[in-house]
């Protein structure tokens, strides 16, 4: 029962993290329809960012997250601009960002292994074990989870309290009503752009603490993880991307406890995006159904 | 009577097929116009052109005598004109998000007051306020719709087809909640109808067939040509339907 | 090189006219009259015949040029694939982002029945397009989904039948698959071209046939198709159970060339990622759009590698990015002057999603 | 319909265009290649890859293939017994990106277009496969460097393999199975990657235990690709273990043992292949303190053999290899100078400059050869039988850690100090 509760705690932290992962996707696809395959290869590169700091600055790689935010939302500004509005006039959005995405993880990929090496990179732990109902968790894990709800909760701030967050939930919702409206898509889209960005690269500082370490190949497996956990969830709703997150953690955590499980931890993630398109395609807490 | 909104030699359509041909409205501000025609005559078509959201392959739009041609959607709603899709709501907010939504660019306090206002006007909307657009019937979604367009009190309102899917008694209150909107809000109206109950409301009608005008005159006259009737009925209309008129299970 | 306005001239016009190039279809009357001497009725042989017989041939000589058997069979590999990316995504508008699916299981299908029945090559072909048509049909649910969420439910189904492939006992999927020799490297790579021709056949087939003219109603827009009577969901199974054998083809010729390899590598999803660049990048819904961008972005993918490694993946990134923001019609709209047409389009406001003017864009 | 056989012909003037293209770059390349297949050098073709999943051990092995050459050249060549003389050595390698279709390719390219004399391959069995495929193939000699994919060696006898750093991984854990039957463990716990290397090694191991009667407690397989391992630790602690074997690659390695330290559990006896072929990595990845008392497959340069009649002795080739800085000198460097030691000693005895006259060379010297890695000794199927991977323990030295072999005592060759297992592993 002991290992149980072990599992479902780490379930817990690991679901955090995962929503952080996947929340800056979420804001992308909901609202642009970009199907954005560097997303992952950005959550590493924040991950890069912090292992300098640490390596390179001496300075806890922690303080890559306010730094990285400013390079985020400028780096998120030009490659919207310099791809999204041709993106937009293509015949079918969605494939050509698919293209364009996979190009650009490409040559984040490059850049990656051009100033860091191939080799993968790990981080100190920020300290010894902390102990949570009576376990002991890495300091790492811990430190990454509770990072991980303020930025949730900012982001959730942000749709639900301010009013471009309004515009952007119209957006998500039906972009044709939205422009009816008179929302300006454009200054939406790119705010949803910018921020995206800057979550991925933010919840990336925490990528090599989750993950034990980061390599320039780690950004396309995250990537398919934040796709699951944001289809899971919904899209659009990120609340959602929270509780398929935790489903996520949850499952795969629980899937090593059991004797015969452990071999087939890595196709959890998969069978719970099966399972939810077939089943319930609008995700979890979705009101509407993309079906043909 | 001053000119509120013009449309000069419009021709425009989607892709290569053209579904205007060279049509010319004029709207004076305060005067209610009905925009008549059967499926595909290229109602939908004009009102996009109108509100930016077609460019036009040629001719001009023209708001208080200025060209709007180069005013993208979001501007010409800002600036006044407001536009009632179909649809006309967001389904998956609230209520009061969806006035919200339609009060986008104005102050916040603007929109707090026009949103007290609607409570006033509108009752049932108060009562119904967190529930999500998609959950309210299609009457109530309708008013919903009409409110959201109306929050930016604007001079020139372009409605399309306010009556599509409401049973008869619900046309009926729709017809008499446009009056009742008129006059409050000093809004001149310009609605594209297939419904001639509709038409009640107007006081000027223009007939679309086959994406050319046929007849623009006051009711009366329209009500006593029967000749016009044949074009309202689409006798000329080509078979392409604009996909804006797909059935609404798309 | 589209041919998409390639509807045979009895056609109906197409149901709605909101899909741009179903407006080149009927904006452009095809002139009648003789080139090469020949009739109308008879030229539509020649550009039915040609394609499927020279292509093929061309590349018999291609050892002549480049000798390098591996590499040339791996190119013809990918035509295959580009071509059943271009069946489903082109005519029908489903991206299977998880294609490479297919293509394992054709490559194991046949590798398991060479090794554990000892059949001839021939017939491990036969049965690896069948594997891989029997996952199809087991994964035929996912139709309902269209868009992105197709394309990552696929993925992800090709990774759970990956991880099957790579956990069982069965499949030899942890120690690898070790074939014995087959096929000699020229015989595999005149198969490997006989599957091409297979597979550009169909894709004329299709592009010519009342079948292809229902896939392409119901790529630009499903309710109509349906309403003008057309079995959408028939017609895309059809298409789907098509375009998995054909991967499944594919995965077995390349199993027979490799002869050692782990699950790893016939379920490695830069092969379905491949596929469709190559695809998108000469331009589908044309016969030979996919076999031009495969043979060209894949030679450049062997010049790059031999010859500047160090920057490989940066140079094919940027590449991708390029071609996909620069020439979305893929090549075949340079020989064709389609490009004149995206130019045109491009006047469409960004607000475009609203004027119901963009073919395919979400719900295909 | 006229204009439609114009269109067809610009397609099809395309595609021949395309080729045309094709033939420019081939030809270019084969100048290239050309340029190396010179009169009076021998070419060795070969892979790495500078990107990738294999990256970080295929560059250092392609690092030690280039000593070898520089160092054969320096000495004005090596010597080719059908020639009667020393021939300069050239390096003909591509970039196979860590990806196996572009290395199938790229072998072919190796042989097809540039001719080399032999192929070594890149570093696994992942990106080796192919080239024994087309090794078989072609009839062309493969030194196999470190892919040891038991179903490479299974097909009867095949002349054009030869493995020459590593015994197939199924023999890998003959020692550490002794080791714990030695220690007298009851219980052992056995984490395993789901891949060929790790798999083959577990099931070994589970039988050679079995044979003593004892019955792993703990036996489960996981993705390669696991990076979380906080529950399976917990789970392989709450069956008590006297000891845990984590058979992984170095990420997996890494991981399980930063997990360790970052929950501070402590096992009995840990052991992880890994640690003991790349240090370094571990020593910067995990960090002094928390490796030690780990177990590891002993490799050079942890194993320093410096009796030697090919080649240099390890202590000089560490020397050499990183002037200055010998602790970045890495098993895979040496192996792939071991391979090259392979190349020189099969010229040295060939009969003729065919493929198989160069094999013959290997067989004259078969059971003969001592290199820097021990005896060099294949079987008919190319399969390594002769070197040693005797069982390690890092011990706290210094402010790092020394790796010192525990199992079995000092073979003669190997000039290395001894010291007896501290089991159980003492609290960090």
């Amino acid at each position: 029962m002991q290992l149980f509760e072990y599992a479902i705690v780490n379930g817990v932290l690991f679901g955090l993290f995962y929503g952080f992962i996947g929340i800056g996707l979420n804001l992308l696809f909901g609202v642009m329809r970009l199907v954005n395959l560097a997303h992952g290869d950005l959550v590493v590169f924040g991950g890069y960012l912090g292992y300098s700091l640490a390596v390179d600055a001496h300075i806890n790689s922690l303080w890559a997250i306010p730094l990285s935010i400013p390079a985020a939302l400028v780096f998120g500004f030009l490659v919207y601009h310099a791809t999204v509005p041709r993106l937009r006039r293509a015949v079918d959005t969605e494939t050509a960002s698919l293209i364009v995405f996979f190009g650009i993880s490409q040559v984040l990929e490059a850049l990656m292994t051009m100033i860091y090496g191939a080799n993968q990179v790990t981080l100190p732990s920020p300290g010894g074990p902390v102990s949570l109902f009576g376990q002991d968790y890495p300091a790492s894990v811990v430190i990454s989870a509770a990072l991980s709800v303020p930025a949730l909760a900012l982001l959730y701030l942000y749709l639900y309290r301010t009013r471009i967050g309004l515009a952007t939930r119209a957006v998500m919702a039906d972009e044709d009503e939205a422009v009816a409206s008179g929302v300006r898509v454009r200054r939406v889209a790119v705010w949803a752009f910018m921020i995206g960005v800057a979550f991925a690269t933010t919840a990336g500082t925490l990528t090599a603490f989750m993950l034990g370490g980061i390599n320039p190949t780690t950004g396309s497996g995250l990537t398919i993880t934040a796709f699951t956990v944001i289809i899971i969830g919904s899209l659009g709703n990120p609340l959602g991307t929270v509780v398929g997150g935790l489903l996520v953690g949850l499952a795969s955590s629980l899937s090593l406890t059991q004797a015969y499980a452990t071999e087939w931890t890595a196709v959890v993630p998969y069978v719970l995006l099966l399972v939810v398109v077939l089943v319930r395609p609008s995700g979890l807490f979705g009101a509407t159904v993309r079906r043909a | 009577m001053t000119t509120l909104l013009e449309v000069r030699h419009a021709t425009t359509g989607y892709g290569t097929i053209q579904v205007l041909w060279d049509v010319n409205v004029t709207i004076p501000e305060g005067v209610t116009v009905g925009l008549l025609g059967a499926n595909g005559s290229g109602k939908s078509t004009l009102l996009r052109a109108v509100m930016g959201l077609l460019p036009l392959w040629s001719g001009e739009v023209l708001f208080d005598g200025e060209t709007i041609n180069h005013w993208d959607p979001s501007r010409r709603v800002r600036s006044s004109i407001a536009y009632m899709s179909e649809k006309g709501v967001i389904a998956a907010l609230s209520v009061e998000d969806n006035l919200r939504v339609g009060g986008t660019g104005l102050a916040a306090r603007e929109v707090k007051a026009a949103i007290a206002r609607t409570w006033d006007d509108f009752p049932i909307l108060r009562e119904r306020r967190r529930s999500p657009a998609g959950s309210l019937s299609g009457g109530q979604r309708k008013t919903l719709a009409l409110a959201k367009a109306l929050i930016r009190q604007p001079r020139l309102l372009v409605m399309d087809e306010p009556s599509a899917g409401l049973s008869p008694i619900l046309v009926h209150e729709m017809v008499e909640t446009l009056r009742r909107v008129r006059d409050q809000y000093f809004v001149t109206l310009l609605l594209a109808e297939q419904n001639s109950t509709v038409l009640d409301v107007a006081q000027q009608i223009v007939v679309l067939a086959g994406g050319r005008k046929g007849f623009d005159g006051p009711l009366d006259e329209f009500r006593s040509r029967t000749d016009v009737a044949a074009q309202f009925f689409g006798l000329s209309a080509p078979p392409d339907v604009p996909s804006n008129e797909r059935p609404a299970n798309d | 090189m589209p041919e998409d306005d390639a509807t045979p001239a009895d056609a109906p016009p197409p149901p709605t006219p909101h899909d741009a190039a179903g407006a080149d279809r009927t904006g452009r009357a095809a002139p009648s009259g003789r080139i090469w001497g020949l009739r109308a009725r008879e030229g539509r042989w020649v550009r039915r015949v040609v394609p499927v017989v020279a292509t093929p041939v061309l590349l018999f000589f291609a050892p002549h040029v480049y000798n390098n058997l591996a590499f040339l069979t791996t190119m013809v590999v990918y035509v295959v694939l580009a071509e059943g990316v271009n069946l489903l995504y082109g005519f029908t508008g489903y991206l299977p982002f998880g294609y490479v699916g297919f293509f394992g299981a054709g490559a194991y299908g046949a590798s398991l029945a060479v090794v554990d029945w000892h059949v001839t090559g021939l017939v491990a072909l036969v049965i690896g397009g069948l594997t891989a048509a029997i996952i199809g049909l087991v994964v035929s649910p996912l139709l309902r989904l269209s868009g992105a969420y197709f394309a990552l439910a696929t993925l992800a189904a090709s990774q759970v039948l990956y991880y099957v492939v790579a956990n069982e006992p069965w499949t030899y999927g942890e120690s690898g698959m070790s074939l014995p020799e087959v096929f000699g490297a020229t015989e595999t790579y005149v198969i490997a071209l006989v599957i091409m021709a297979l597979a550009l056949a169909v894709t004329v087939a299709v592009r010519d046939s009342r079948f292809g003219l229902s896939l392409r109603a119901i790529r630009s827009d499903p309710v109509s198709a349906a309403m003008a009577g057309i079995d959408v969901v028939r017609a895309r199974t059809a298409a789907w159970f098509i375009s998995a054998a054909l991967a499944g083809l594919a995965g077995a010729i390349w199993a027979i060339m490799t002869a050692a390899f782990y699950a790893e590598n016939p379920f490695d999803l830069t092969i379905s990622v491949y596929a469709i660049v190559f695809a998108l990048f000469g331009g589908v819904r044309t016969v030979l759009g996919p076999v031009i961008g495969t043979v060209v972005l894949y030679s450049l993918y062997q010049y790059i590698g031999i010859s500047n490694p160090q920057y490989f993946e940066l140079v094919y990134g940027l590449l991708i990015v390029g071609l996909a923001l620069f020439l979305p019609g893929g090549l075949g709209s340079l020989v064709t002057g389609s490009a004149a047409r995206w130019r045109r389009r491009r006047t469409r406001p960004v607000t475009g999603a609203l004027d119901g003017a963009a073919p395919g864009g979400g719900t295909p | 319909m006229a204009h439609r056989p114009y269109r067809i012909t610009t397609g099809l003037a395309a595609l021949v265009l395309a080729l045309g293209g094709l033939a420019t770059l081939s030809a270019g390349s084969a100048d290239a290649a050309s340029a190396h297949a010179k009169a009076g050098t021998i070419t060795v073709g070969t892979l790495y890859a500078s990107t990738g999943a294999y990256a970080t051990s295929s560059m250092p092995e392609y690092a030690g293939l280039q000593f070898w050459a520089k160092q054969v050249d320096s000495h004005g060549g090596m010597y080719v017994a059908p020639l009667r003389r020393k021939e300069k050595v050239k390096i003909v390698a591509y970039n196979d990106q860590s990806d196996p279709a572009t290395a199938t390719s790229l072998y072919d390219q190796l042989i097809s277009q540039n001719h080399v004399n032999v192929l070594v391959a890149d570093f696994g069995s992942v990106l080796t496969a192919p080239a024994i495929t087309i090794a078989k193939d072609q009839k062309q000699l493969l030194f196999d460097v470190t892919g040891s994919g038991t179903s490479f060696f299974t097909s009867g006898s095949n002349p054009y393999v030869v493995l020459t750093s590593l015994p197939v991984s199924a023999v890998w854990p003959k020692p550490v199975a002794k080791l714990l039957i030695q220690l007298k463990t009851k219980r052992v716990a056995i984490l395993y990657c789901q891949n060929d290397f790790d798999q083959a090694q577990a099931t070994a191991i589970q039988g050679f235990l079995k044979a003593a009667g004892i019955t792993p407690v703990y036996f489960q397989g996981v993705p390669t690709t696991q990076s979380d391992y906080s529950t399976l630790v917990q789970s392989i602690k709450a069956t008590n273990p006297d000891a845990v074997l984590e058979l992984g690659y170095p990420n997996n390695d890494i991981a399980f043992l930063n997990e360790l330290k970052a929950t501070g559990t402590h096992f009995k006896f840990v052991l992880t292949p890994f640690l003991g072929q790349l240090p370094s990595l571990f020593t910067q990845d995990v960090g002094a303190p928390a490796v030690n008392y780990t177990y590891t497959y002993a490799v050079p340069p942890t194993l320093v053999i410096n009796h030697v009649n090919i080649g240099l002795g390890l202590t000089a080739f560490v020397r050499q290899f990183a002037p200055g800085k010998p602790s970045t000198v890495n098993f895979l460097d040496v192996a792939g100078y071991n391979a090259g030691l392979a190349v020189q000693a099969a010229f040295a005895h060939a009969t003729s400059m065919s493929q198989l006259g160069i094999r013959a060379g290997i067989t004259a010297v078969n059971g003969k050869l001592q290199t820097l890695e021990g005896t060099f000794k294949v079987d008919n199927t190319g399969e390594q039988l002769g070197e040693l991977l005797p069982v390690a323990q890092a011990v706290p030295h210094g402010k790092g850690f020394a790796l010192k072999i525990v199992y079995p005592a000092t073979p003669a060759q190997v000039k290395m100090v001894n010291a007896k297992a501290k089991y159980p592993a003492p609290t960090k």
